[in-house]
């Protein structure tokens, strides 16, 4: 993949009428019902996913959308799946709480004849999904330990801060993995790290110790920038300004935060939120037995993963159309 | 006769926090007699009999039974030497049925099945047993009222094969049919070889049934083996208190035949409770209500305060009519209720005394919602030490005074009250002699003062003794109204049980 | 059925601020003549629970009426029962500890740390050398380990129940992830999957363990000592001891088979995720609760029900199903739940009262 | 002090299962010598909450020692004193409630309602208009306005207080999604932020809002007829009902309060994170149900000490500012705060209990 799908997503979404330029791809067509679950909508980023995900069914008059209540019990979310498959839905756009917990139901899907498009969190089994839309975490926290390191120029004794989101998810993980490797690239380490719920509080809250518990620090990498609301208001209430701040998942507030220029923000890396659209459109296709068309391949991808660039004030501009309102 | 002695303790020593309760009790009672034991409120029988039953763990002292000295270290223990024991404070699980509460902790079992045809039979066997075939062995034992859980108390006590059997006032609850109905068992009980440990504060009750009795005061044991029938009355009330106390009824101050009618009940009725019941209550004037358990005083008293809904008749204070089923009608109005079960209806058993006594009367001793404890203590204080409240001092909680003091601090709380009509259900039930004339003095006081009260009690010599007129009950109906000088007791007890003869 | 009888009053009858207010007024009743036989069970056991057998009703109506074609179909049961069987389980075991006067908070910590523990590469090792069997009973085990943890905490160490299953909460789901390593483990021991995952009577093994879950639970409720004793301690803890009933060894025994039956919760979703994880069970712990509370069962404890409880897990299991049918917002969703909780509560309370009044 | 003494006995007494062996062996005390002045007060206070005191000393000590140069600075105070302001003022309304015999599930919905209420660009507008102090009394509003539904729903329509606020959970919160549209709404009006995130005498002025709260709260349940008449419904409702309280309308009351204070919590935390949000105080419920617990607030209603339960929350969250200060994992944190919790609590009853024996 490369980083046009970025571009073009905010486009056809547009340009619909014109007819895009998916060659006729946004043509109504056979009606499709996609069933759509995620998790619990307790933080910005998820809350955005499902928002975008409706927007988008809402823009093709042949598809209908149906919406599970989010969750994070992967008990009800596997039911919602079943009900889903007694429901005969033609397509199915996962977003699965745990991607190996899901994977089982996810199969039986895909053996009842409905395809399913996993995203962002992945399954276990390739037979589980015919196919794949995946944020990079691991990419995002290599573009942002990257960056880090750049701006550090060599700086050996510089004072890293990680703020991580929810720590029991693999994500989490993935991401924080991503960090500590770039970093390790340059000669630095993770000297402080705390982790929040990717919400505006907690985001405060893990800020606030996180200040006390270092009393020097030169870059602060935020997982989320909806919690990195919280993390920017606690720094603003402690009245620090020695160092820097990463966000990540590319929210609006926060790359206008990065264009204004004022603020500690410098930089965020981007973690789409509108993977669950994506997953929208590209159900659609599969139902309707379309291709990608901007590719010479007739069938839909098997997997397809999303790139997560570093958004600064130079190209900032490019990315402000896409950033989820959060 | 040592060989015919069951129990002996002897030295028994109880300190709670503070307090003293026992400080070294002897007792000793022999095969198939009854025991009785006197004191004051809070002279430490109750402590006494937990100590014996296992409940509590005395901090010295020796308990030998059967010869054989040994340690009751939790009711398990009592229950296999053969103790039971009915506890003052009603210890029933009220969501289990009766059949259930009567064999809680030993039912009829197979594998750990219970058999509930057996248990519900025996159940039934034993009510019977106690003439009491009428209550319900699958009733829930929370629905019945007092002296139905009294009966099943007793019932579970019979039900463990005990050779001693501890009754702390059983008969608190009772009225007379019942309390000959209850000496017939133990009198069964005794001529089968079983002791009974009786704890009373009639003491005519006392006479009746007991064959010897020890006085317990202030935690320690005054006097023992005394001759329950011989011993002079003057004698066992000296021995208690200390003091000698006439037990006498104060002299009725005439009232005025100008005094306004204040409290008037017109053709009140709850179906299935009580029927067309009509009674007026001049200023001054005291009506007592007498009858049988189960012959639905409480709920007319209930159902004057508001408490329960009336489905129809009125009732009307000062010539306002009240608004049915709405205690703040009836309390804006001047009316209270001291009710029957002091722990579920009216205690805040956590809170202190003073907190309990205040606690309708709050806004006296508040200014703009901000209360001032000084004044609130002095006012209880005042009251408790007219009533002989012991402990003394009006900030231990109320958990911890024993039965018949809980009962004053609820009285006192009405007392303090300034009512136009004062409802009083059982005011001395479980009270000692001693305080039993402050009140009877406090209410006559009241009564002076121009208050309409309406009395109900359980003891037909009390309800005589205090009221003016007497409203007989049976089965929910008036069936006599009449001023208290014309009728005696024996008149009364044969109104009241007509109804069950046929 | 005496005992029915015996507590077939509104058994909605709030237990805080106002709840008293209605215990002068208990209907003294003619004892509702002793309904004898099924058609007595059927008479007072509906009445109790009629306001719930009204709702559920009621729920599938709207679901018959709004999605009438899947709805109604016994893949769609399937599904509802499905999901109700494991929060089901774990309700059962929190009906015994509430109405032994108690609660637990912890039930989704231990069904996570049960998960984890039953799926370590070594578990997995050993049950794929032996039988599946040691995966099960290793679940089972820690529920228990932890019941028993928490019952003696309460019991013995006199820590109020609230505070100590908050602890074994938070203690069991950090340590369920340092096993975990925060990473969901996969069960790879096919035979695992094949059992649970299996049908039996074209009904799935997992709505058959509820079935026996429950069913276990009603006797042992209502039919046994053990059952007996339950409601002694919940209603009168004093009264119990005084009745010679040994109160903390039963409490302990309470919290044992809440955790035990976290425990075939861990299994249960185990076998429908084929994973284990420290995220399994978030909050079953308001879900179990609320389904015993729902279904009748007093917070206060001396009351409780089984058949109520089921019912509640269904009306839950139900609504979400519904839900998902109808397409509703889920903003919305929150909202109606909110608003058809209340109204099933009413609803049961009248119905109950009515039900109960000759 | 006579309320602090008469409610000075071990308070983590279980109010369950075991609980009423206890009660007979209650400490019945020689009221401790009537203890004037502030000798006194400490001294009983002390005794009560002895137990919370060491276990937050022994935490300050830890603190001190792994993490001495950071930990006991003014600046880590004072983060601690912020931290604890917002779920400390949702605490003291739900040690109303709880002492009323009641529960409150729904707080942390309600914060969240009240935020984005508050915060709406509507709202913000006629803010910028007119002044900050709409915003606040929006919130206040919001807050109290749920709480009286709650408190109807509870006192009048006889709904038991975990499900009434259980489906104001679900509902509040769906209602502020809807609200908001799920996005986080950022304050613009600055004279909100500068007054409210501003300080006064070198304390942070939600510190000072924490403080006014709970000392307005000590007053009225310790001072006021309001405070007894909580204690009297909590205690026994039927009784405070036939002595003459309004139960229903005081239940109602403290259902009021604890929106209220939700209301203020929502303030606060609108000032600290300069947004509203539908996310905000997650889980609440339960933080708040923990600090007013293990304060020595009585689950069953009938005795509550505000006290207590500042302490209750100066050890959560100084817990959690020591875990964060150690750089340890949350998982490690997870376990660590089971501990904690449990040994704090045995702390507390052993001291309390000897503290109260002479
Ligand atoms: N659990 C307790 N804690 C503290 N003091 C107690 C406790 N139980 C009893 N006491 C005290 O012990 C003393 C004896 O109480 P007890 O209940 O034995 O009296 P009693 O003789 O049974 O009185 P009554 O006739 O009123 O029932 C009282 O002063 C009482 O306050
Ligand atoms: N032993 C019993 N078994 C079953 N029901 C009973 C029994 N005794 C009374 N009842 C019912 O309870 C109701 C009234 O009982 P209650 O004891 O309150 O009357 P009471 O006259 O006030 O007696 P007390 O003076 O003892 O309070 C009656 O309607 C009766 O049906
Ligand atoms: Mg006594
Ligand atoms: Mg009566």
């Amino acid at each position: 993949t490369s980083n046009t799908p970025e571009a073009e997503k905010s486009e056809p979404a547009t340009s619909q009428a014109a007819g895009g330029a998916g060659g006729g791809n946004d043509e109504p067509g056979q009606k499709v019902k996609i069933g759509f679950s995620a998790p619990a909508a307790d933080h910005g980023w998820m809350g955005a996913i499902t928002k975008a995900t409706q927007a988008e069914a809402k823009k093709y008059p042949d598809v209908e959308l149906v919406v599970a209540e989010g969750t994070n019990d992967v008990n009800l979310q596997i039911s919602q799946v079943e009900t889903f498959i007694n429901q005969k839905v033609d397509a199915i756009v996962l977003l699965p709480f745990d991607g190996a917990a899901l994977t089982p139901v996810a199969t039986k899907a895909m053996e009842a004849g409905i395809p399913v498009v996993n995203v962002d969190r992945e399954f276990d089994s390739t037979f589980a999904a015919r196919t794949t839309i995946l944020g990079d975490n691991k990419g995002m926290g290599i573009s942002a330990g990257t960056y880090v390191c750049q701006e550090m120029k060599g700086k050996k004794d510089a004072v890293i801060a990680e703020i991580a989101g929810i720590d029991s998810l693999p994500l989490t993980q993935a991401r924080s993995q991503g960090f500590k490797e770039a970093l390790a690239d340059c000669g630095l380490k993770v000297n402080n790290r705390v982790a929040a719920e990717f919400t505006v509080e907690s985001g405060e809250k893990a800020a606030a110790n996180l200040l006390q518990a270092a009393p020097k620090i030169d870059a602060i990498w935020n997982h989320d920038d909806d919690q990195g609301v919280g993390v920017m208001a606690a720094i603003k209430n402690s009245g620090r300004k020695e160092f820097f701040v990463v966000g990540g998942a590319g929210s609006a507030n926060v790359m206008r935060d990065i264009k204004a220029g004022n603020t500690l923000m410098r930089a965020t890396v981007i973690y789409p939120s509108t993977q669950g659209a994506d997953g929208v459109r590209l159900a659609r296709l599969l139902v309707q037995k379309k291709a990608l068309g901007d590719l010479v391949e007739v069938e839909v991808p098997r997997t397809v993963q999303l790139y997560a660039p570093v958004v600064t004030k130079d190209n900032v501009d490019q990315y402000l159309p896409t950033a989820f309102e959060s | 006769m040592t060989n015919d002695e069951l129990l002996r303790m002897s030295g028994i020593v109880k300190e709670f926090p503070g307090v003293r309760a026992l400080d070294g009790v002897d007792l000793d009672v022999r095969r198939g007699e009854v025991h009785c034991l006197l004191g004051q409120n809070g002279a430490g029988k109750s402590t006494l009999i937990r100590v014996l039953t296992g409940a509590h763990q005395p901090d010295s002292g020796t308990i030998v039974v059967n010869g054989h000295e040994v340690r009751l270290a939790s009711p398990t223990a009592a229950i296999n030497l053969g103790i039971a024991a009915i506890y003052q404070e009603l210890d029933l699980v009220p969501d289990l049925t009766v059949a259930e509460n009567v064999f809680l902790g030993h039912e009829p079992a197979r594998f750990g099945f219970s058999r509930r045809h057996e248990t519900t039979a025996k159940a039934r066997a034993l009510l019977t047993g106690l003439g009491h075939g009428e209550i319900p062995a699958g009733r829930a034992v929370g629905l019945l009222p007092a002296a139905g859980q009294q009966v099943v108390s007793m019932a579970r006590a019979l039900s463990r094969d005990a050779q001693l059997i501890v009754m702390d006032e059983p008969s608190a609850v009772l009225d007379p049919e019942e309390v000959a109905n209850l000496f017939r068992v133990i009198r069964d009980l005794t001529s089968r070889g079983v002791a009974v440990v009786y704890i009373s504060h009639r003491l005519e009750e006392i006479r009746e049934i007991g064959d010897r009795v020890t006085v317990l005061k202030d935690g320690a044991t005054v006097a023992t083996g005394l001759d329950a029938r011989e011993t002079p009355t003057a004698e066992l009330i000296r021995l208690m208190t200390g003091r000698s106390i006439e037990y006498v009824f104060p002299r009725r101050a005439e009232i005025p035949t100008t005094a306004p009618t204040v409290l008037d009940v017109q053709d009140l009725t709850r179906p299935g409770e009580f029927a067309d019941i009509s009674f007026a209550v001049r200023a001054g004037e005291i009506v007592g209500l007498a009858g049988l358990v189960g012959s639905g005083r409480s709920e007319i008293l209930e159902t004057v305060y508001g408490a329960r809904k009336a489905a129809t008749g009125s009732v009307t204070v000062d010539g306002v009519p009240l608004k049915p089923g709405r205690v703040q009608a009836a309390v804006r109005a001047g009316v209270g209720l001291a009710p029957e079960e002091r722990k579920s209806q009216a205690l805040l058993l956590d809170e202190a005394v003073y907190k309990n006594i205040t606690v309708s009367t709050m806004q006296r001793f508040a200014s703009g919602g901000f209360l001032r404890g000084r004044a609130e203590k002095d006012a209880a204080e005042e009251l408790t030490k007219a009533l002989d409240v012991r402990p003394a001092g009006v900030e231990h909680p109320v958990r911890n005074l024993s039965g018949g003091n809980q009962q004053k601090v609820v009285l006192a709380r009405w007392l303090l009250r300034d009512c136009r009509v004062l409802l009083l259900d059982e005011p001395t039930r479980g009270v000692d002699v001693g305080a039993r004339s402050e009140i009877y003095a406090l209410v006559r006081k009241l009564a002076a003062n121009g208050v309409a009260i309406v009395l109900v009690s359980s003891e037909v010599e009390e309800v005589l003794g205090l009221a003016d007129r007497v409203v007989v009950m049976r089965e929910g109906r008036a069936v006599h109204t009449g001023p208290a000088q014309e009728i005696d007791e024996h008149r009364v007890l044969d109104l009241v049980m007509e109804g069950s003869a046929v | 059925m005496s005992e029915d009888v015996a507590r077939s009053e509104p058994s909605a009858t709030p237990e805080s601020g106002t709840a008293s207010t209605q215990a002068t007024t208990r209907q003294p009743g003619a004892a509702p003549g002793r309904a004898s036989g099924v058609a007595g069970l059927l008479r007072t056991g509906m009445g109790r629970n009629l306001g719930l057998v009204v709702a559920l009703v009621l729920l599938c109506l709207v679901g018959v009426i709004t999605a009438g074609d899947t709805f109604a179909t016994g893949a769609n049961v399937l599904t509802i029962l499905r999901l109700a069987a494991v929060i089901g389980v774990v309700s059962i075991g929190m009906t015994f500890v509430i109405t032994g006067g108690g609660i637990d908070l912890s039930v989704g910590a231990m069904v996570a740390l049960a998960s984890v523990w039953a799926t370590t590469l070594a578990t997995q090792q050993m049950a794929a050398d032996f039988h599946w069997i040691l995966m099960v009973s290793t679940a089972l085990l820690v529920g228990a380990a932890c019941g028993l943890v928490n019952g003696l905490l309460i019991a013995y160490g006199k820590v109020v129940p609230f505070i100590a299953t908050l602890a074994m909460l938070a203690a069991a789901r950090g340590l369920a992830e340092i096993i975990s390593d925060r990473k969901t483990q996969i069960i790879t021991v096919n035979s695992f999957g094949d059992f649970f995952g299996g049908s039996f009577l074209g009904v799935p093994v997992l709505v058959w363990m509820f079935v026996i879950v429950a069913a276990l639970g009603w006797v042992l409720l209502n039919r046994t000592t053990f059952g007996r004793r339950t409601f002694a301690v919940g209603g009168n803890a004093e009264a119990a001891r005084l009745a010679g009933i040994k109160v903390q060894r039963h409490t302990v025994a309470l919290y044992v088979l809440a955790g035990l039956c976290c425990g075939i919760a861990a299994v249960m979703l185990m076998a429908r995720t084929t994973t284990g994880s420290s995220t399994h069970g978030q909050l079953y712990e308001l879900d179990a609760i609320a389904a015993v509370v729902i279904g009748g069962t007093l917070l206060s404890g001396g009351r409780g029900t089984i058949v109520g409880t089921v019912f509640g897990v269904l009306i839950f299991t139900t609504l979400n199903n519904v839900f998902t049918l109808n397409n509703l917002s889920i903003s919305a969703q929150s909202v109606a739940k909110g608003l058809i909780i209340v109204i099933a509560v009413l609803l049961q309370q009248r119905l109950a009262a009515r039900a109960t009044t000759p």
